[in-house]
Formats: C-alpha cells, structure tokens, sequence
C-alpha cells in the first residue's frame, strides 16, 4: 500500500479540493475504521513533507499519464479536475447553469435595507420602501441572498430576515461592516432623533418604526428604544 | 439446553446438515460413504429428539429417505432391488446426491454473493462536486455590483427624506451632482487614485452623500472613470479612465465643464 | 481528441453513474456549447457499438492502470469507483454511508437460487433449499432485490420470482450474466454415477440433466456450463 495511492483514492471520491489538513484528517481517521489492520496504522502520522511529496508524485503521474483530468493545487487544497478541452461534453452533461438574472432594481433597495437594518421584520422592510415585499423577499431568499435568521420577539413574533454569506460573496465584501458608505448612511439615519440614539453600530438595526417613533417622541430614553433593544437581539451572532 | 438450541440452529435445513456432515469426512459428495452419513443424520436427529427440541418436518422426511437408503444398503447385493430405478424412474441415492450438489452449488453462489456484497460495502464511487461552467456573461462580482446596492440604498433613502419633508424640515439643496462632478475630476487630478471610501468622508448629510454617488455613477457612465477591484475583498479604487483613441466626446467636455487640455490623462 | 478520453472526462465529473443514454445525450448536446467546432460535431452521432466499445476500452485501461479506482459498470451504468482496500481513508473522509443490513445466509442462498434460476416459483426454490422459504422471500421482496415476474403455466398458476435491477446494484454486477459461477462445484463433480440419474422433469430446478452434464463433461468451460446460460436468461431486462 503506497501513501500516494491513499491520497489518490481520497482526492478521487472527495466532494471539494483537500487541504494538507483535510488528508491528515482522514490519514488519522482511518485506524478507527480498520481495526488491528497495521497498514492502515502505519499511515496514521504521515509527516506534511511525505504528503507534499506524494502529492506531488502523484501529479506528476497523472500529467504523466496524459488522460482527460490531472490533480491540481489551488490555494493549497488538491482537487482531480477534467481538461478544459472536454468542456463541450461536460456542459451538456452538467446542463450549463442558467444566468441568474440581475437583481431588480426593488430587489436591490429590499436588499439594501436588510443590509444595512439586519435583522428586520418583512413588515419593517414594507414600512421603509412603502410598498410591499412579498415578491422580492422571496427572490432574496430563493436566491440565497437573505435568509430567515429567527423571530422577532414582538406580538406575532415575526421573522427576522438578514443577509447570507453569498450576499458577502455576491457583492465582494469581507464583511457587513466592509458594506460601502455604511456608517454615513447609518450615521444619516439614526442622527434624525433630537435625542441621540445609542446603538451598537455594527448591527445597524434600525427599526423603521423606529424612525417614526423618533419623529414623534424626540425624547425617547436610548435604553427603552427598540433600536437598543433590536440591537441586543443578537439572533444570529454566527453570520 | 440453549447451547445445543444455538448448536442445531446453526443448519439452515437437512441439506445443510448433511453437507457438513459429509465436508466433517472430508471427502467428495460423490464418494460419501450414505450408509455411515444416513447413521450420523439419524444421530443428529436422534440426539435432537433426546434434547426435545422442536424438529423441523423436513429433517424427518429426511431422516426417513436416509433410513431408506441405509436399509437397503444393508442387504445382501444379490436381494436388492436394482429394478426399484426402472420402476419409480428415481434412484434415492442418486437423488439425494443430485440434491445435494445441486444445494451445494447454490450455497457456494451465496457465499460468493456475500463476498460481493462486502466489497461493494467498502467500494465508494466517485462523487464529484458539481462542476460549474461561468455563465458565459457572468454577473458582475466586482466594483459595479456594489454601486448597485449603493444606488439603491441612496435611493431608498431619498424616498424617506422625501416623505418625512413634510413633517420635519425643509430639504435644503445644497448640493448638485454637478457640482460634485466637478469636485471628483478635480480631486483625480491632484490624486490619480481614490479610494471608494474617502469619497464619502468629508460627506455631512446624506444629500451629499447622494450627490457624491450620483456624480460618481455619471462620471463612470461617461467613461470618464473607471472603478476597479484588486482583488475579491480589495478596497474600490478609482481613478481615470484610459483616454479613448480619438479624444473625448466635445459633447462630454462641455457638460463637465474642464478645459479638454486638462482632461484626465490615464495613469496606470 | 478520441472518443474514450471524452467519455472518460465524462464519467469522471458525473455525479452518479452514467447509462449509454445518458452519454449519448451528453455526446449530441455538446455542440450547443462549443459553436462551429467540427471534433466536438463529429462525436455527436456516436452508435451505441462504439460507445460500448471505448467503455470496454476505457475499462480495461483504467483495470492496466491499477490505480486507486477504477472503471465500472453496474446494472448497466458505468461509475468511477475506489478499490475497496482504500475503504478505511475514504470512510474517515466521507463517513461511513449507511447501507441496510447484511443479509442473512438464508437470504443469501435463497437470492443465489432466484438469480440462477429464475424466473421460478416459490415450491422450487424450497425444493433445492429443502426448506421453507416463506420469510426469507418476504425479506427479500420487501429489501426489493427479488420481486414477482408473472406466473407459472402449470397448476395453481403459482407465482414466478426473479431478481430486481437493485439486486444487481447491491451485489455491483453489471448484468445477470456477470454473477460468479460456482466453480468449485465443477471441480466436485469427479466422479461418473454408475447409473444415469433421472429426474421429473416438471421440476422446474432442471437440475438434473445439468447435473448429467457436469458428470458427463467435467472439463466443460464456464460459457457452456448450464449455471451460465441461465445466468443470461435476461428474463426481466427492463428492470
């Protein structure tokens, strides 16, 4: 039993390219699955140097081997991938994946205002575009650019709606905070009060009732706000 | 008694018995001694009897086809019934043996099944990730797609500022697009790249914000810059856009009001 | 650009095993997606003879290889898969499937006579068995690797049985005439009787002139060999 056909048969069946780490995973899983087989022991601390170097042996054998897929390195993870020559066959194969359409322009204010208020309600993403939102809410989630993210603990506890990390990768962002402009606009919004609002601003959850809310009752203490309490809400502190 | 149960339960009928009763001898099916392998069937059925356990009817019927066999087995060679073949069309024997092998076969095909059946257990197939072509006119990923949520945002805003007007102050407009038009052109010729986001910190009210944006929109609109991403999470910078071939449009020139000698020269 | 290296890129990115149909759908698909390109045109006909033709190929390099993985084909469709030695790693990767339990050997031998044999009624399998075979049918038609093909033309119409396309899935034959010939029995078979051995031949277990056969012939070769013509009965091909 060679390493390099250990690693050869994990990078064939994996579902993703495999890191270094990934394959001492699965060099140290293996004993549990293959009791009393020395074997499958020996392989158990392949130092990073041996995998390197049979990886590399490996990919030099499948160049060798001239077929229609080779073993590539991208990034540091190892994938089997085919020859782009075979492109035509494996598009008709796979059904070439239809262009998501362009966001609408009412998607993308929809979109925007959960950004930048996350997490909402749909009634409070109504309340600021003044119409309704059915449609695009459910283009947003369809498409996985926002998603559910728990209840609003309010009467009917509604859903609370926020941005996925494919909203991050769809718009090239680090993260929410990277958002362009985002403490002006926050900033636009929440010094409307006479009295200042404290909030955490990362969270950027302001309410569109809140907004009203400050209209009519400029003196608002910050800590009966419901800006301060959406802030402390914290539904979803992973994303 | 539960050990001896287990012991019997082992045999999965007569058939099976009997086979290991004749692989016990180590010979041939075909050379097996029936008379002794009719006694130690009637044994094991015998000691089974003793222990009272249940029997299942088919090693009865076997048992009795073996004390068949065995009787006749038991006579002189002159007194037996050589003709019973022509009358019945069935020699016992033979049909025990013909049974036999034939069970054998069956029980060597299953063991070979179950070597399949493990193989395949530990035979994984390969599932590749989706493999996933680039539409051929991709969607934006980079700078424009972020303009166009911060479009949208400016445009959301807007609409509020525009309803709440009536009930709070009076929209002052202090700022025009043009105006700010000039401001960029004017910031790109002493810088020959901005950052996306300094565009916005001198901004104090969210007109200007708006302004800014919109002015930034037009000028890429016009060609006149460009926006690029380094890389997938990079800072937006902007800066001019290469001159075209024969010159900006008059047109152009006119509305941005800059001599056309002092137009964004491209920097790279 | 030859025409087993495309199937082979083919099979190598294909989520689950591939049929001639499927291929043949991705051989004249793929001109949509490689415009004015007379190779990818040209494979757009392939006949099903070359097909099978550069799998067997395909097949039989990928066997020369001896790599970690090879070519297979299972009820028909042909799939990538690992060697099982490799099943320790590739069960610490992707974790152990869940797979139905063995079957037990009763189950197994009453399946080994169905698969030989069929189609053929339950009185049958029970007379080579020389037991009852009530649950271990229900077993095995329940697991879906036997089912009722139709009915016997003798008294009582009694049910026939047959195999399922799930049984040759489970085991990974490729057809009913891929199942292993019992070659041990054959060497058994040293020894004439000194009598013919006759049976009734309503008996539809037929064995005994197979068995006369066998004596007859010792040194007959596996393709003559009565166990596998009844392997390629195909009785129930659609399946």
């Amino acid at each position: 039993m060679e390493l390099k056909f250990i690693l050869e048969s994990l990078l064939f069946s994996a579902q993703k390219p495999l890191s270094l780490k990934d394959i001492r995973d699965a060099l140290s899983g293996a004993p549990e699955h293959a009791e009393g087989n020395e074997t499958v022991a020996a392989f158990k601390k392949a130092k990073d140097e041996e995998l390197n170097a049979a990886l590399e042996d490996l990919s030099r054998d499948h160049e060798g081997a001239a077929r229609s897929y080779r073993l590539t390195c991208v990034a540091g993870a190892w994938q089997f991938v085919t020859q782009p020559d075979y492109a035509p066959w494996l598009k008709a194969l796979v059904g070439v994946r239809a262009r998501p359409p362009r966001l609408s322009q009412p998607a993308l204010e929809t979109l925007a205002i959960i950004a930048y208020r996350q997490p909402l309600t749909r009634a409070e993403v109504e309340q600021i575009r003044g119409v309704a939102v059915d449609g695009t809410m459910q283009t947003l989630t369809e498409r996985g650019l926002a998603e559910t993210v728990g209840r609003a603990e309010t009467v009917g506890r509604p859903q609370l709606y926020g941005t996925t990390a494919l909203f991050l990768e769809y718009f090239g962002l680090r993260s929410l905070a990277d958002m362009p402009a985002a403490d002006e606009l926050r900033r636009i919004v929440v010094e409307r009060p006479t009295a200042p609002v404290t909030a955490d601003p990362g969270l950027a959850t302001v309410a569109p009732d809140v907004l009203q809310e400050i209209v009519i009752q400029p003196e608002a203490k910050p800590a009966d706000h419901p800006l301060a309490q959406a802030a402390e809400l914290e539904v979803n502190p992973g994303k | 008694m539960s050990q001896y149960n287990v012991k019997f339960e082992v045999f999965e009928g007569p058939l099976d018995l009997l086979l290991y009763l004749i692989k016990k001898e180590e010979v041939d099916i075909y050379e097996v001694n029936l008379t002794v392998l009719a006694s130690q069937f009637i044994d094991y059925v015998d000691t089974m009897r003793l222990l009272d356990l249940e029997i299942a009817g088919e090693f009865l019927v076997m048992a009795a086809t073996l004390m068949l066999i065995k009787s006749r087995e038991l006579l002189p060679v002159e007194q037996r019934p050589e003709q019973i073949e022509e009358e019945d069309g069935e020699d016992p024997r033979w049909e025990l043996i013909r049974q036999l092998v034939q069970y054998k076969k069956f029980k060597d095909a299953a063991a070979q099944l179950q070597l399949l059946e493990a193989a395949r257990e530990n035979t994984f197939p390969r599932q590749p990730g989706r493999v996933e072509f680039e539409p051929e006119t991709a969607p934006p990923r980079i700078s424009a797609s972020i303009f166009d949520l911060l479009n949208a945002v400016n445009a959301v805003l807007k609409r509020i500022g525009q309803r709440e007007a009536s009930t709070r102050e009076i929209f002052e407009d202090k700022w025009s697009v043009s105006e700010k038009i000039e401001e960029l052109l004017n910031k790109l010729a002493r810088e020959p790249r901005l950052k996306f986001s300094d565009l916005f910190q001198q901004a104090t009210s969210r007109p200007e914000v708006i302004c800014t944006f919109l002015a930034l929109l037009e000028l890429i609109r016009l060609k006149q810059l460009v926006c690029q991403q380094g890389e997938v999470f990079g800072e937006i910078e902007i800066k001019p856009a290469p001159a075209p071939i024969h010159g900006g449009e008059p047109h152009d020139r006119a509305w941005l009001n800059a001599p056309a000698e002092s137009a964004p020269t491209p920097t790279s």
